[in-house]
């Protein structure tokens, strides 16, 4: 077991980021990773039981949510699609850097990061703005003006399901700005070095994470029933 | 008593500072499980409190005490409370919290500032809970069922559930921390199959609680979407299922009766080993129970929803796998008598307890084939019955085991011990006053009186009189150790460092144990309750 | 057991590799999605988005790297979320079947 | 209903002994088991009791044979008693072919039935002994529960479909009905009194009261007022599919689905009629959504129901010429919620 494996590990250098109930950095880095993989597992199902609420709505009213989808402008979807999937690559690309030790590198890749997270939001924001405008707010005291009325009442189902994920992959967006403007001060502040970077990691399994939840929204919000309705 | 010249050590993890500041912000976290404790009995108190309520309102068929609005809110308070706040959090948090680095022989859980991250969220969430009912109390019942829960009560749901939502943050941030700790931190000879039982039910419980509570702020964020945002997702208006808020809801909910009982069983299967004084009968199966608890325990959650509109044959499926559930706890339950069998049994207070536990469970485990029997069930739920059932398991399985928890590891925590005599008083006390309480409410329940009534047909009220008779004894029982164990904070003897001679790496370092837990990392080299002979107080 | 996944470096060119598959991934889920095949529309885009996933999580998130019990937390996970889509669905598949007239 | 303290639910139904023989049975078990239980534990405590402070127990790790023995024979148990309350279960779920149908309809805080004949009561549900009772049940607003504890069956009134029970009584007497889902403030007000009687008091009963006219003729009336014999003609010339003979055959809609012609289906027909056109048709029927209510759906429901080929549609008109029907299409665009 790696515990026991650990206990004899490096005594030597005393890293000043070892926690004292750790006997070493590397059964501390190992417990951090696997800690965040058990988030992400919550994650999973965090988001899985939204997406079960989509899967019952959308065999129940095939045609109202095709429909609905194809009122969906493709483009920004599939912009911020491949905007998310680039900031994955610079993301891998600072955790890389932060291995090899290139602190220069580590900042360049992490604000590259976030100014393709807040592209993305940017980007977002102004779907929603579309949807508003459109009158596809399904709530707020607004009115839902939905092109085909026979296929209101179920469209509404549709767009609430696409504000709720959209909106919670949005917030798990901005929570990832935040913890990637920490990072960068950790960076800058000389906190993270080669035998010390669990934490850049610990934000790249996030923000990868969060990258993966959007390969599944963009076809099963913005794709579905393409094929019947070219809207 | 053993030894009785023993004297406290000089420092120990109640002295390492003496501040405030030093509670608040410990990182320790045996001083974490302590702020819990506070939390914990407190919100108990609150929860008791609504259940006086409760059983004086239906001391009389009519509903002349509170009003009907008031009585809804009072019931639904006294459920969000004790589940939430209580239950759900009272063994793992304490106990679990306190004990897990120490059977395991680590000098902290993995991430201790996350540990009390976890406390604050959970201090955080009450207060939005507490908040609700100032702000026009909640009277949706604790299973805040759709559409009434989004679009007819007017109640204050939304702060009460956001509470609920913040509170799961910090269950899933404990679980996780256990989950970790045992996988990770330990001590070398620390093998899987030498962990106290107590350590693999909370493992089984940190799956449920890190796969099960994501499930239920989903639901609690697609519910404030339809009630805050108007946004329609379980409603039939425009062609919503309010039935799938229901499955949501137990899939989360019914494995979260598994986070309770969990904790409990794993006190009760320390209890039997270190008060019969030998190895707890069938290790591996009890081990391997637990997770088949939590494993199976998620695949019942559609025994709820029999009348609820679900599919025949989806019922079918749910009652089938909700019968073989069954098996694991019934193993357990034989384990721990055949752990009794030639043991050196003491007369102790923790193993009234486990006494208590294994009648109070026992009866609450075999009234549970009665809800899981479809044909049964339909007259049987949404009445007395299930109140009498879940209380059986709940709060005459989980509350005796903590308190047998409580009781057995009291000295090692406070390095005091409490009068025995009032301990095992106060078992039996309670476990008389809750027969008194919950028995009358199976009858009741199969006579018909549907749960959630704030008046009732008259020719219920006998027995709907006994039993709040017997919450006034049950009371008193729950009284009492709040007392003596006060008491013995400042009164009680020295405990010494293994008042029971019981086995365990708990039971290796002082009462209480230094900050760090143990001076130098222990080494195992024994097998899981392995007493030696003699025992002289103070084993290994 | 201890794998040292922190000391292994991915080369780059697996990066941008990866990368590479991804975006095709996306381009090809649009172009799928405009041509009609019926129920199989929904099958191919949902496996190449599965692909992706998979891409991302042994690559990008170094899962191909690390501990086994890192593939363990994510499939134990995915196969919770199973368990309740599963279960579930079996309630809303089968409520005709019992058809009371 | 009785007086004094009851230990034993009045048992009024035919299937109330079958659920009573179960629980019996369940409960011999749960105080065998208990009992034994409790006796182990107490034997143990007693005999082992520990003696000398310094004694330890016997070593003893386990046995496999015992895990087995104790892990079997409980499954076999708990099957067997799953085979049994299934049993139990299907013919509680499942009516019988022929039924006297009532229909109910739940309303925070109160229970509306309507019998075929036209009597509608409140919170009062009259039914003869000996015949084969379904009860098809919605509720306005949140989820209700129809609870009969002397017929030992409830099932849950969920707003947007329709959910049945069965009963048979078989005793003359008053029972208490219960909602047993939470609805609210006056949920423990939402009872009221099943009166069983003989069938020829039943039938008095009936025959008493007002006369308001069957619910099919109820039914036929809204038909008329609604102007829904426009288009669905008995002749086939009309916009709609013809209604005689429809109800519980199997159609086929414009998407190449087969349903059966349920009540549900009606009703979803007349709420969102472009959901589920029936082939051959244009989805040019407009929403009823707001212009009638759950029981007017329950009366159009049992309208359809009543319409045989053999008996036009004429022969069930209403003398009454009621208002002109109204001529232009009801409004489109939904009113939004908050």
């Amino acid at each position: 077991m790696s515990n026991a494996a650990s206990v004899a590990h490096d005594e030597q250098q005393h890293h000043p980021r070892l926690a004292h109930h750790f006997e070493s950095l590397e059964q501390q880095t190992d417990s951090s990773l696997f800690g965040m993989w058990i988030f992400l597992a919550t994650e999973i199902l965090f988001f899985g039981g939204a997406l079960m609420a989509y899967m019952i709505y959308r065999r129940w009213y095939p045609d109202a949510f095709a429909l609905a989808s194809s009122h969906i402008a493709i483009l920004p979807g599939a912009i911020n699609t491949a905007v998310l999937i680039i900031s994955s690559l610079t993301m891998a690309l600072a955790v890389h850097a932060a291995q090899t030790g290139e602190r220069g590198k580590i900042l360049f890749f992490i604000v590259v990061t976030m100014i393709l997270g807040a592209a993305f939001l940017g980007i977002k924001g102004y779907e929603y703005y579309e949807k508003y405008a459109e009158g596809f707010i399904p709530g707020l005291g607004l009115e839902f003006r939905f092109p085909e009325p026979e296929y209101a009442k179920n469209a509404q189902i549709f767009f609430s399901i696409y504000f709720v994920l959209t909106g919670l992959h949005a917030l798990h967006m901005i929570v990832g700005l935040g913890l990637m403007t920490w990072m960068f001060i950790w960076v800058k502040d000389g906190v993270i070095d080669t035998q010390y970077y669990a934490p850049i990691e610990i934000v790249g399994l996030y923000w990868h994470f969060v990258d993966i939840v959007w390969i599944f929204l963009f076809p099963l919000l913005y794709l579905i029933g393409r094929h019947v309705h070219h809207g | 008593m053993s030894s009785s010249t023993v004297a406290m050590p000089p420092t120990h993890y109640l002295n390492n500072g003496l501040t405030l500041k030093s509670w608040l912000f410990t990182k320790d976290h045996k001083r974490i499980a302590l702020l819990y404790l506070v939390a914990v009995t407190f919100f108990f108190m609150v929860g008791a409190a609504f259940a006086v309520a409760i059983r004086l309102e239906l001391a009389t068929p009519a509903g002349d005490l509170l009003s009907d609005e008031n009585y809804n809110r009072v019931f639904t308070m006294h459920g969000v409370m004790m589940v939430f706040f209580f239950l759900i959090p009272a063994v793992p948090a304490i106990l679990g919290n306190f004990l897990i680095p120490l059977q395991i022989g680590a000098k902290d859980l993995a991430f201790p500032k996350l540990n009390l991250l976890s406390f604050y969220i959970y201090f955080v969430g009450s207060l939005f809970t507490m908040y609700s009912i100032v702000s026009g109390g909640l009277d949706t019942g604790w299973t805040f069922y759709t559409p009434f829960s989004t679009i007819a009560s007017t109640s204050a749901v939304v702060p009460a559930a956001l509470g609920i939502f913040i509170n799961g943050f910090s269950g899933i941030l404990t679980g996780l921390n256990f989950i970790v700790t045992i996988h990770k931190m330990r001590a070398p000879g620390m093998t899987w199959f030498r962990l106290p039982l107590f350590v693999w039910a909370h493992y089984a419980t940190s799956l449920i609680q890190v796969l099960g509570t994501p499930v239920l702020a989903i639901t609690i964020v697609l519910v404030a979407a339809e009630r805050v945002f108007g946004f329609g997702l379980f409603n039939p208006a425009v062609g919503g299922d309010p039935v799938l808020f229901q499955h949501l809801f137990w899939f989360y909910s019914h494995p979260a009766v598994y986070i309770m009982i969990l904790p409990a069983m794993g006190i009760i299967s320390e209890l039997v080993a270190a008060f019969s004084r030998k190895q707890v009968f069938g290790y591996t199966f009890v081990a391997f129970a637990s997770i088949g608890i939590a494993v199976i325990g998620f695949l019942v959650w559609g025994h709820h929803m029999f009348v609820s509109g679900e599919s025949v044959y989806a019922a079918l499926v749910f009652s089938v796998l909700s019968f073989i559930v069954a098996v694991p706890s019934a193993v357990k339950v034989f384990n721990w008598i055949a752990t009794m069998y030639r043991g050196s049994v003491s007369w102790e207070t923790p193993m009234f307890y486990v006494a208590g536990f294994i009648g109070l469970f026992s009866i609450g485990g075999l009234t549970g084939l009665f809800l899981a029997s479809m044909g049964l069930d339909v007259h049987l739920t949404d009445t007395y019955f299930i109140v009498a059932h879940f209380h059986y398991v709940m709060v005459g399985g989980t509350i005796m085991g903590y308190l047998g928890g409580i009781h057995f590891w009291w000295p090692k925590i406070t390095g005091r011990m409490y009068n025995d005599v009032l301990g095992r008083i106060s078992a039996v006390v309670i476990f008389v006053g809750f027969n008194l309480t919950f028995f009358p409410q199976f009858v009741v329940g199969y006579l018909g009186m549907p749960r959630r009534y704030h008046a009732y047909p008259e020719e219920f009220q006998v027995l709907n009189v006994l039993s709040s008779a017997g919450a006034s004894v049950l009371a008193v029982g729950y009284l009492m150790p709040l007392f003596y164990l006060a008491y013995s904070l400042k009164y009680g003897p020295i405990a010494g460092d293994n008042p029971f001679g019981a086995v365990g790496l708990e039971w290796n370092t002082t009462s209480p144990p230094p900050t760090e837990n143990f001076k130098t990392t222990p080494v195992v080299t024994w097998e899981a309750y392995e007493y030696p002979t003699p025992v002289e107080g103070h084993v290994v | 057991m201890a794998d040292h996944s922190q000391h292994h470096i991915v080369p780059k060119s697996t990066y941008y590799l990866i990368f590479t598959a991804l975006m095709l991934g996306t381009g090809l889920t649009w172009w799928i999605a405009t041509i009609d095949l019926g129920a199989m529309n929904n099958v191919i885009m949902l496996s190449i988005a599965v692909t992706k996933a998979t891409l991302v999580i042994l690559f990008f998130m170094h899962v191909k790297y690390s501990p086994k019990l890192t593939g363990t937390v994510i499939i134990g996970a995915v196969f919770w979320l199973l368990i309740m889509l599963v279960m579930t669905m079996n309630d809303y598949f089968t409520r005709d079947w019992l058809h009371f007239g | 209903m009785r007086s004094g303290t009851p230990l034993f639910p009045e048992a009024a139904s035919t299937i109330a002994p079958r659920v009573d023989a179960l629980y019996l049975f369940l409960v011999g078990l749960t105080a065998f088991m208990t009992i034994l239980i409790a006796a182990l534990v107490v034997i143990f405590m007693v005999k082992y009791k520990r003696r000398d402070p310094n004694s330890i127990g016997a070593r003893i790790h386990g046995g496999m044979a015992l895990e087995i023995i104790w892990s079997i024979i409980p499954l076999f148990i708990v099957l067997g008693i799953f085979v049994w309350a299934t049993g139990l279960f299907f013919d509680i779920a499942r009516p019988p072919a022929e039924t006297m149908n009532i229909y109910a309809t739940g309303k925070q805080w109160m229970w509306k039935f309507q019998h075929l004949d036209g009597q509608r009561e409140i919170n009062e549900l009259h039914v003869p002994v000996g015949r084969k009772v379904k009860m098809i049940m919605t509720s306005e607003d949140v989820i209700h529960d129809l609870y009969v504890p002397a017929f030992r069956v409830k099932a849950d009134v969920i707003p947007g479909r329709y959910s049945h029970i069965w009963f048979e009584a078989t005793k003359a007497g008053e029972y208490h009905l219960f909602c047993a889902e939470y609805c609210g403030t006056q949920h423990s007000g939402m009872i009221g009194k099943v009166v069983v009687m003989e069938p020829d008091d039943f039938q008095a009963w009936l025959s008493g009261g007002v006369q308001e006219g069957s619910l099919a003729s109820a039914g036929s009336k809204l038909f008329q007022d609604l102007a829904c014999n426009t288009c669905h003609r008995p002749d086939a010339q009309g916009r709609g599919p013809v209604l005689q003979n429809l109800f519980g055959k199997t159609v086929t809609l414009a998407s190449g689905e087969n349903v059966v012609v349920d009540e549900a289906y009606i009703r979803e027909s007349i709420l969102t009629p472009s959901q589920k056109v029936t082939a051959g048709f244009q989805p040019v029927m407009p929403t009823f959504q707001w212009l009638v209510s759950e029981e007017g759906i329950l009366q159009l429901i049992e309208y359809v129901k009543s319409l045989k080929t053999d008996m036009p549609v004429s022969a069930v008109r209403p003398n009454t010429g009621g208002p002109a029907p109204n001529e232009n299409t009801p409004a489109q665009t939904l009113p939004t919620r908050n």
